[in-house]
């Protein structure tokens, strides 16, 4: 560098004047949108993790009836209300594998609870690849191979056994088929109409905006109390409670949507306004393609973090409204059911693992929580 | 009579008697009250005072305070005996004739006297007033479409004679809903357009915004309900709160007619609190130790809890009761099913067997009751004079290879690849059992059924409904089969009408429309079209003209004998343990005993007036 | 004497990638004002951002000191805690963004956003505040400073939204202010009071002053020292005199070549041809319905645009030059359809020479799905016009898959094209517009415009953001698109030179008035209208030497009563516009 | 002005709109077979009590629901003179209850403002709570506070109403001496407002309104959170910052201002959703609102009770509607309702 004598600095570095027009990156250029966010996602280790482990917990599904070691309704009348039993691995400071003692109910009529007395002696080692009760596997073929069953004589409750002695942790399998599908159907009706009739109230506005209001208006107005009432005297009788219970599901999301169409209607009257929507449309976008490409990507955050939110609601859901026979019920199995099966106080005080199933709802509910979150997050762009 | 002891004044209404505004105890007490025996009943007499808090869960339930407080006119005694209560006595003349004699000098609640005239202003002027009654007195008094004379020769005696007799006449004043044939005359009159002024009658409906003075006085005669804090009342406490609340109290009644051996009044406790709670957290708050007493609400399930509670360092004890209903949990297979197809099945006795044989009663009685209630068809229980082991155990006894064979006998020996039988218009053996959503047990019984039925071949269906919806549609006949307790009177004697074992009455599910047949006098329903039902209706009918006690027995036995080999109802188990939770210093409360609606009024036969805080605390 | 502001070494970058500031050092003397010119997205935003720590969350400050010897002696700015921080911010040294379209809330009136400082840092009560505050937005020009108050930011025009910007950085008076191109929405005559006005607070209060700009004549009237920054790094720095008069480094030398100015010579144009029009306005007004200032208080009107009636010839540029406010954005949207002129106006396209005209301002959908293949519009505020979530080459690709026009490739390589043209790399392509310096979203802005080859190009102010050498480029590529594919432009502009270089007829505007028409030769070299005089006088020049009086020019015209008698108008009598020789109309009495 | 011109033109929509729905209401109420009179009269004749069902032929006719149904709607709401002359909603008469053989509005009375006050305490948590932490978690996201903050509201979504009433109730009365529900308690009951009545009130509101609260809370942190994560990076954020405002206030008056948008847009629903949302609770947790009475009235086909709780739950979304309409104009100034040519 110079410094010049009035004071100047001046820089000495060759300078070339064309030198900022470099040669263009083509396979960045290529990638598509998807690859993009799919890049900066898995920069987000929470999401990334979560992502996987929901994907995990989908792809067994059709799968659980091989890992539960019992089926869902499986009866063992002399467990009833057995505690979580853990799996050993030591006998007296020997190493001989996985291995449970095997236990003994006893009725206590002054407490009126079981008391289960475990024989230390005798390590039982549980079996693996082993034939227990049949259960169609992937829905389709019928088998009774199961990957590890309880010894005999002795019973492998990992997480304790119901009223009817019937395991907790299969169950909790089982209940995840239902608890992970049916319900979240009622979540994609009402995205879909709430979406669709929010944005068109909200970019159109005017008449469009007013009908489309007025129908919310009487929607939620309308009391959906006796609606559920004539239908729980109107379903078939021979339904099964899933056929039921979708039906179910479906109206509940047809019911729900007016809550997110009022939200995302305010937010694009709002964002109609915005100069880029007003450039776009000088371009000739058409409606759908302004509501697609430039008014719903800013909006995806609340959407993302509405869906997350219904997940618990929709999980739930499915017995809230058992009290008037239209929830889920026994013989089926989901997490809501057993949940239901743990109101009462004797399944907080006494019997706390028939309230396990609050914890796969939990964990899946954070899982789809940070997996909007890391989704939200690389969908953002000033976060890069 | 034996001399009455002297009496005390209670220091609840002491300021009251002092101040004037109340005549002391001597003057309030009828001139010959009903002394209570205690001692001959193992109880000991106690003192006056405390608070009683009870709970149940709809604010309508405040009439279980007549319930329990069953002051009647005749009411049964701990043996299930008929005794004279607020009547001083009554005589019977081969259930024809009635004379029931009342006490001299009984007041009501507002010190006005009691006597003739109040049964003659509800006979004149209500049973038989168009406009309050317009069909007339109530059927009960109704004997081969007959109405009785109803004299009232002095103050303190009433005559209902009838040509034929009317053997349920007594029991029926007994119940634990008893129909109130006298009402408070000098209350009532007030509302009353043959004796009211007019004009400020008029003032009266219009200050009540009712559009008539009908509907006024329909709207304070609540004897029942005894949510009209105004109305006068015979029972031991009377209802000290106005309005819709969550909490009501009730105060004893200054003027109730018993007395201890040593002369105080009862009832004993001064005040019963009865909250409102939602049904589901009564457990909670009895673990909590907020109940006195309290059974309402509380399950078998709960006692595990309660006893922790108790172990805890809990006030209160728990007692286990006997349940007194036939049975806990009965599956009804509906004989009016409107399918002509399954119609047919379920009224093969083969089926109804087999179904019954099917199940395993020994494991849901482990799974739900921890083996501590009765095995067993749907039968009365011990205590009743009728019980036999042969009813309780027929067709009850696990056997899936008999049902198999009876099933196959039935006609229904064709399968589904599945497993499950076909009817013969091959549609498979699925048994839709509806029942109303409220209780776990049942849900869990029906799972464990559902697997012991699936041995035999039939699939089970189960659909809770809302327990209005479920009635109606058993009503209508389009539920297949429902799910309801057994009789509710699972101890009757030879008094006891039958009508609830013959099909008189819709609410035994098993046959809706021929019960509304005779509950309507033939305008709804339809009548019975097989030969036992209509067997059933003969011997209900022969037992009303019955006049002695062993024509009467042989008629019972004859119609559980139906029962027993029909399997109207399929019964599960019985005499499960009801928990009564109580006070650890509440005294007199029987450890053993029946929690029983008809005959019984739960507490009500157990005389709650007799049950006292121990001032020494709990033991 | 010891500097006020001491930047030494300051380096920054963007997440993983390559430093963007490099090494950079000035100092900034109290009461003296440092420019710091530079091509576009050399680095001057960040570096200011920098200095105050308001960098996006992706930016660091790799290394240098920044040194504030202030009211609270000597801190590093690098160092201190944000919570001393807040303390500098908005109060010893306050900023203006480059973008004041989108740095004010959309949501909060002005007068509110404006006034929080001073509640902020001075305690002030509401009322003192407002007081104030609107003392201060007349001396920024504003004609109604009441109604400026009571606005929301998307009432106002551009140059308003950028003068209530002024207002908020100076209304505290901080030691330093710095200034990121605060006068590229303005028109000449309120620039030169904007800049009057800084130059009197640096006198009365010892304000020292970092501004950033590319106009020359800006920093010659202005600058005491001054930086030349290209890529991110220091090309030469030093007292303005010597640099403005000898500049050292072949940047430099370059950036002095490129400024354009009014030519001196007049080649007087024949007047423009009236037959082929492409487009055309007749009798345009609009007026604009403002909320009351509570929900009892009537709604206020506001004439934008009064009667414009403009001629645009197939290939020509017709200029919309005038005072901040007048309704030049508003007559070139109503030109383009995006907003209905009031009842009676008129606006005409002809696609073709022999098409038959279509009313832009009732058109059926397909019409205007045509039209708007034909009609392209460049934005006054680029950054605004980009949709945040959307990545430039969605941005760029948008026109051309809205008309299905090529295939997915070949739209990109299109895009990427129309980047090198306007001398942006297209490795950018994926970047999201945020992230991006102002001129260059002013260049996207203008690819993306030229991405459907149209016939009619709306230019609002396509180049106030851009330096000499890269305005320079962007006006040879877009003459060079006319000449080739006889594109017409309604363009608009406050620069002067600009227009006289780029313009075949320059239209004067003043409260939505068209108050002086003709073609440049004859305006800059004969303007008759008072209002054109004082905007032609208002032009800096790059010329240290001939420094313009401010204060003087600031008045520019002054209001339309102190005007000569002829040229007078109110809001009621208004003078028509009268043809004094061909091609050159007035608005006056005769 | 213009404000002031569309919430009027906004009010006479709502009673437009108020008058459909009340026609719908009715119809649905309707709906099932029979009315509670002719059922009753059914059940009582059934069951041989006579004495009632005289009293049900009465109110019948008193009722006019031996009429057409179109006739039965006009003078429920009071269009048409009945038996009785004009005595409709809009007369202020409410009808009568046939289950508690009471004027409608003698039961409602009663429960209304338990209603509004346990729904009340409910949104007003949900404010206190989602609110400051909605606004905690978007300003330290992805640190413990957001990450503890979005445990416990799932946490709180994930748990069925009762269970976790029965679990607050249990270890709330063990550990803290909480009451196991009940509104207050039994001393003040009846008497005039005190300190201490409220003391009892508020104390015993406690689980009522964490279990009602809950969900919501949990679902507006949430989304307040991601909208105000969107927010953060605009540019009007760093001008705030430049001014030196202190981040909380900075943030509560500019991104939470714009992120606040989609939760105006719901005020509509806040509080009729908690009421209906609150039937089960209350039903379970045993407080006296509408709730229930009106689960019992639809069961039981008391249909001037479930008429009029209906309406009023209507009234109530409509109002909200209405003021989240005027107030995102208030909100945004950007907002019009104006259509735009498509
Ligand atoms: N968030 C960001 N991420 C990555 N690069 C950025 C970001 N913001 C700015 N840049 C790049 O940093 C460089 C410097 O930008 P800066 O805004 O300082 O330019 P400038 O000198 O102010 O230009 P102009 O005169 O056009 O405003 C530019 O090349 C720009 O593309
Ligand atoms: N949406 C609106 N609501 C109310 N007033 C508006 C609106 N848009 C513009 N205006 C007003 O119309 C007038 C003209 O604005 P316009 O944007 O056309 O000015 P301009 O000539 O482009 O100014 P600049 O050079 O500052 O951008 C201004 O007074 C402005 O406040
Ligand atoms: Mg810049
Ligand atoms: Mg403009
Ligand atoms: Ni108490």
């Amino acid at each position: 560098m110079t410094n010049l004598p009035d004071g100047r600095y001046v820089d000495d570095t060759p300078f070339d004047a064309t030198a900022n027009i470099q040669t263009l990156e083509r396979q960045d250029l290529d990638a598509p949108a998807w690859l993009l966010v799919w890049r900066k996602f898995r920069r987000h280790r929470l999401g990334l993790v979560s992502g996987i482990f929901l994907l995990l917990c989908y792809m067994i599904l059709p799968f659980v009836g091989f890992i539960a070691p019992y089926t869902a309704n499986e009866r063992d009348s002399d467990y009833l209300f057995a505690p979580p039993q853990s799996v050993q691995w030591y006998h007296e400071g020997d190493f001989i594998g996985p291995f449970v003692y095997p236990t003994v109910a006893e009725a206590d009529l002054e407490t009126f609870q079981w008391k289960f007395v475990t024989d230390t002696t005798t390590p039982l080692p549980l079996k693996f690849f082993c034939q227990g009760e049949s259960y169609p596997l992937a829905g389709l073929i019928e088998t009774d191979v199961h990957l590890f069953c309880a010894p005999e004589g002795a019973t492998i409750f990992l997480w304790g056994s119901d009223r009817l002695g019937r395991d907790v942790f299969s169950r909790i399998l089982y209940g995840a088929q239902l608890s992970l599908t049916v319900g979240l159907i009622g979540i994609s009706v009402s995205f879909v109409l709430g979406i669709g009739f929010g944005s068109i109230a909200g970019y159109f506005g005017g008449k469009i905006d007013w009908v489309i209001n007025r129908v919310i208006e009487i929607l939620r107005s309308l009391p959906e109390l006796p609606l559920w009432l004539a239908l729980s005297a109107a379903v078939p009788s021979n339904w099964g409670p899933v056929a039921v219970f979708f039906i179910i599901s479906i109206i509940l999301g047809v019911l729900d949507w007016p809550g997110l169409a009022r939200a995302v209607r305010a937010k694009f009257l709002s964002l109609r306004e915005e100069e880029y929507v007003r450039a776009a449309e000088m371009m000739g976008a058409s409606s759908g393609r302004v509501i697609r490409r430039h008014l719903l990507p800013n909006f995806m955050s609340h959407l993302i973090a509405s869906a997350t939110l219904s997940i618990p609601a929709m999980i739930l859901g499915e017995t809230a409204l058992s009290f008037l026979g239209l929830g889920l019920r026994a013989p089926a199995v989901s997490w809501g059911v057993m949940l239901n099966d743990a109101q009462n106080l004797a399944s907080i005080e006494i019997y706390p693992w028939t309230a396990i199933p609050m914890l796969p709802i939990i964990v899946i509910v954070l899982a789809f929580n940070f997996l909007g979150d890391g989704l939200r997050d690389s969908l953002d762009p000033y976060a890069d | 009579a034996p001399p009455l002891p002297p009496l005390q004044e209670s220091s609840f209404w002491l300021q009251e008697v002092e101040r004037g505004d109340l005549p002391p105890v001597a003057e309030r007490i009828p001139t010959s009250p009903l002394v209570v025996d205690l001692e001959g009943r193992g109880r000991t007499p106690g003192v006056q005072g405390g608070t009683l808090h009870t709970m149940v869960s709809r604010s309508k339930d405040i009439r279980q305070m007549v319930v329990y407080g069953y002051a009647r006119l005749v009411g049964y005694d701990h043996n299930y005996q008929l005794v004279p209560d607020l009547l001083l006595d009554f005589e019977s003349d081969q259930d024809k004739v009635f004379t029931l004699r009342l006490r001299p000098g009984h007041r009501w609640s507002d010190g006005a006297p009691f006597t003739s005239a109040d049964f003659e202003y509800w006979w004149k002027n209500i049973a038989n007033n168009k406009l309050l009654s317009p069909a007339g007195p109530p059927d009960f008094l109704r004997v081969e479409g007959q109405m009785p004379t109803v004299t009232f020769p002095d103050e303190t005696t009433v005559v209902f004679a009838w040509d034929n007799p009317n053997p349920n006449f007594l029991a029926s004043l007994a119940l634990a809903r008893p129909p109130f044939i006298y009402r408070p005359a000098h209350f009532l009159k007030k509302f009353h357009a043959d004796s009211a002024d007019s004009a400020e009658l008029a003032a009266e409906v219009e200050d009540a915004r009712v559009k008539s003075w009908a509907a006024l006085h329909n709207k304070l005669d609540n004897m029942y309900k005894f949510d009209n804090h105004r109305l006068p009342t015979l029972q031991p406490w009377i209802n000290a709160s106005s309005g819709k609340k969550i909490r009501y109290n009730f105060v004893r009644n200054p003027y109730f007619h018993r007395v201890d051996p040593n002369g105080v009044q009862l009832p004993y406790i001064d005040i019963v609190e009865m909250e409102i709670v939602s049904a589901g957290l009564i457990a909670a708050k009895s673990n909590a130790g907020e109940a006195d007493l309290q059974a309402r609400g509380l399950d078998f399930r709960d006692i595990s809890i309660l006893r922790k509670g108790e172990a805890d360092g809990g006030n209160y004890k728990t007692y286990l009761w006997g349940n007194a209903v036939a049975s806990q949990i009965a599956i009804y297979p509906n004989l009016n099913y409107e399918d002509d197809a399954w119609r047919a099945v379920l009224r093969d006795v083969r089926v109804r067997r087999a179904l019954s044989l099917a199940i395993d009663r020994d494991t849901i009685n482990k799974a739900l009751y921890f083996k501590l209630a009765k095995p067993g068809a749907m039968a009365v229980l011990p205590q009743s004079p009728f019980f036999t082991e042969a009813n309780r155990n027929a067709w009850a006894t696990l056997d899936p290879d008999t049902a198999n064979s009876l099933l196959d006998e039935a006609g229904l020996d064709r399968r589904g690849p599945d497993g499950i039988r076909l009817l013969p218009d091959g549609r498979p053996m699925e048994i839709v059992i509806e029942t109303a959503g409220e209780r776990q047990e049942v849900e869990n019984a029906l799972q464990i059924i559902t697997d012991d039925w699936r041995n035999i071949g039939v699939k089970l269906v189960m659909r809770p409904l809302d327990r209005d919806i479920l009635r109606n549609r058993v009503y209508a006949g389009s539920s297949m089969a429902a799910v309801w307790y057994g009789w509710d009177n699972g101890i009757p004697q030879a008094y006891t009408s039958p009508d609830y074992v013959a099909p008189r009455q819709q609410e035994f599910f098993a046959w809706p429309k021929w019960g509304q047949y005779y509950q309507t006098n033939g305008a709804a329903g339809e009548p019975p079209d097989m030969p036992e039902a209509i067997r059933l209706m003969e011997l209900a009918h022969d037992w009303e003209m019955a006049t002695t006690t062993e024509q009467r027995s042989a008629i019972w036995t004859e119609m559980l004998a139906i029962h027993a080999d029909q399997v109207f109802a399929i019964g599960t188990l019985a005499e499960a343990p009801q928990p009564v939770v109580v006070n650890k210093a509440l005294r007199n409360v029987p450890e053993q005993a029946l929690w029983a609606w008809d005959p019984g009024a739960h507490f009500g036969i157990h005389r709650i007036d007799e049950f006292y805080f121990d001032p020494n605390g709990s033991d | 004497m010891t500097p006020l502001l001491s930047v030494r070494d300051l380096t920054i970058g963007f997440g993983k990638g390559p430093d963007v500031v490099r090494n950079v050092s000035f100092d900034v003397m109290p009461g003296q004002t440092l420019a710091l010119v530079g091509e576009s997205g050399s680095g001057k935003t960040v570096t200011c951002r920098g200095i105050l720590r308001i960098l996006p969350k992706v930016a660091q400050i790799r290394s240098g000191r920044i040194m504030l010897y202030g009211r609270s002696g000597e801190v590093d700015l690098t160092a201190i805690s944000e919570r001393r921080m807040r303390d500098v911010r908005g109060d010893a040294v306050s900023m203006i963004f480059q973008e004041p379209m989108r740095s004010l809330s959309p949501l909060h009136k002005i007068g509110n956003q404006v006034s929080e400082v001073l509640w902020l840092h001075k305690g002030a009560s509401e009322r003192e505040a407002k007081r104030l505050v609107l003392e201060k937005f007349e001396r920024v020009g504003f004609p109604d400073p009441e109604r400026a108050y009571g606005s929301y930011p998307f009432e106002l025009s551009g140059g308003m939204r950028q003068r209530a910007m002024i207002a908020m950085a100076m209304v505290s008076q901080p030691d330093l202010l710095i200034a990121d191109e605060p006068t590229t929405a303005l028109d000449v005559t309120t620039q030169a009071q904007v800049l009057g006005l800084m130059k009197e607070l640096q006198k009365d209060t010892g304000m020292a002053m970092v501004l950033v700009t590319h106009d020359l004549g800006v920093v010659a009237n202005m600058a005491e020292q001054v930086v030349v920054m290209n890529k991110g790094r220091v090309m030469e720095a030093g007292p303005a005199e010597p640099l403005l008069n000898a500049p050292a480094h072949p940047y430099t030398q370059q950036l002095f070549e490129a400024a354009p100015s009014i030519p001196a010579q007049p080649h007087l144009a024949p007047a423009l041809p009236e037959d082929d029009l492409i487009l055309q306005l007749r009798n345009v007004s609009k007026t604009y319905r403002m909320r009351g200032k509570s929900a009892w208080k009537p709604d206020v009107l506001i004439h934008a645009c009064r009667g414009v009636d403009l001629n645009l010839p197939r290939g020509k540029t017709l200029a919309i030059v005038g005072e901040s406010g007048s309704g030049k954005t508003t007559a070139a949207r109503i030109a383009l359809g995006a907003e209905p002129p009031d009842a009676g106006g008129e606006v005409l396209f002809r696609a073709t020479p022999d098409s038959d005209p279509i009313a832009v301002h009732k058109m059926d959908r397909a019409a205007r799905t045509a039209f708007q293949k034909q009609a392209q519009m460049v934005f006054q505020d680029p950054y605004s016009s980009l949709s945040p979530r959307m990545r430039i080459l969605g941005a760029l690709t948008e026109p051309l898959d809205i008309h299905n026009i090529g295939t997915r490739s070949e739209r990109r390589d299109l895009a990427a094209r129309r980047l090198k043209a306007v001398g942006m790399n297209p490795d950018m392509l994926q970047r999201y517009p945020h992230a991006f310096s102002g001129g260059q979203r002013q260049r996207l802005s203008i690819a993306r415009a030229l991405m459907l080859e149209p016939a009619l190009l709306v230019c609002d102010e396509p180049t106030s953001a851009l330096d000499v050498s890269v305005q320079e480029q962007i006006l040879t590529l877009l003459e060079e698109i006319r000449d080739r594919m006889n594109l017409s432009y309604l363009f608009i502009s406050h620069d002067l030179a600009v227009v006289a270089r780029i313009a075949d007829e320059v239209a004067v505007m003043r409260q939505g008035l068209v108050v002086e028409q003709a073609p440049p030769d004859t305006l800059f070299y004969n303007p008759k209208h008072p209002y054109t005089k004082a905007l032609i006088a208002a032009q800096p020049t790059p010329d240290i030497n001939r420094p313009i009086d401010l204060k003087l020019v600031a008045q520019g015209a002054g209001s339309p009563d102190s005007w000569p008698e002829a040229f007078r108008f109110s809001n009621t009598v208004i003078p028509s516009l009268m043809q004094l020789e061909p091609g050159h109309k007035v608005r006056c009495h005769v | 002005m213009a404000i002031l011109r569309y919430a009027v033109y906004r009010f006479g929509t709502m009673l437009l709109t108020l008058l459909v729905v009340s026609a719908l209401v009715f119809l649905i109420i309707n709906l099932p077979p029979g009315d509670y009179l002719s059922n009753q009269i059914s059940e009582l004749r059934a069951s041989g009590q006579s004495a009632g069902v005289a009293k049900a032929e009465f109110l019948r006719a008193e009722y006019a629901l031996d009429r057409p149904l179109y006739q039965q709607y006009l003078i429920w709401i009071g269009f048409i003179p009945g038996p009785q002359g004009f005595s409709g909603l809009i007369q202020g008469d409410f009808g009568w209850s046939f289950e508690f053989d009471r004027p409608v509005a003698e039961i409602v009375g009663e429960s209304l403002w338990l209603t509004v006050l346990v729904n009340l305490a409910a949104v007003l948590f949900v404010y206190l709570i989602a609110l400051p932490l909605g606004v905690l978690a978007a300003a330290k996201s992805k640190t413990w506070v957001d990450y503890t903050s979005a445990f416990v509201g799932y946490l709180g979504l994930a748990t069925p109403n009762f269970l976790l009433a029965l679990i607050l109730f249990y270890y709330g009365h063990k550990y803290f001496d909480l009451p196991i529900g009940g509104l207050m308690d039994p001393q003040y009951e009846g008497l005039p407002m005190s300190w201490d009545k409220v003391k009892s009130i508020l104390i015993h509101l406690i689980v009522p309104t964490f279990v009602i609260g809950t969900s919501g809370a949990a679902a507006m942190m949430q989304r307040l959170r991601a909208n105000l994560l969107d927010e953060l990076g605009k540019p009007y954020v760093e001008t705030a910052i430049a001014k030196g405002m202190s981040p909380p206030r900075m943030l509560i008056k500019y991104p939470l201002r714009m992120a606040f948008n989609p939760f105006v847009a719901d005020i509509g629903n806040l509080l009729p959703s908690m009421i209906s949302g609150s039937v089960l609770v209350s039903v379970v947790l045993g407080l006296q609102t509408i709730g229930p009475t009106l689960l019992t009235a639809l069961k039981t086909q008391d249909q001037f009770l479930a008429g009029f709780v209906l309406m009023f739950v209507a009234l109530l979304t409509l109002m909200g509607t209405m003021i989240s309409d005027v107030l995102l104009v208030l909100l945004d100034p950007r907002i019009r309702y104006e259509g735009r040519e498509a």
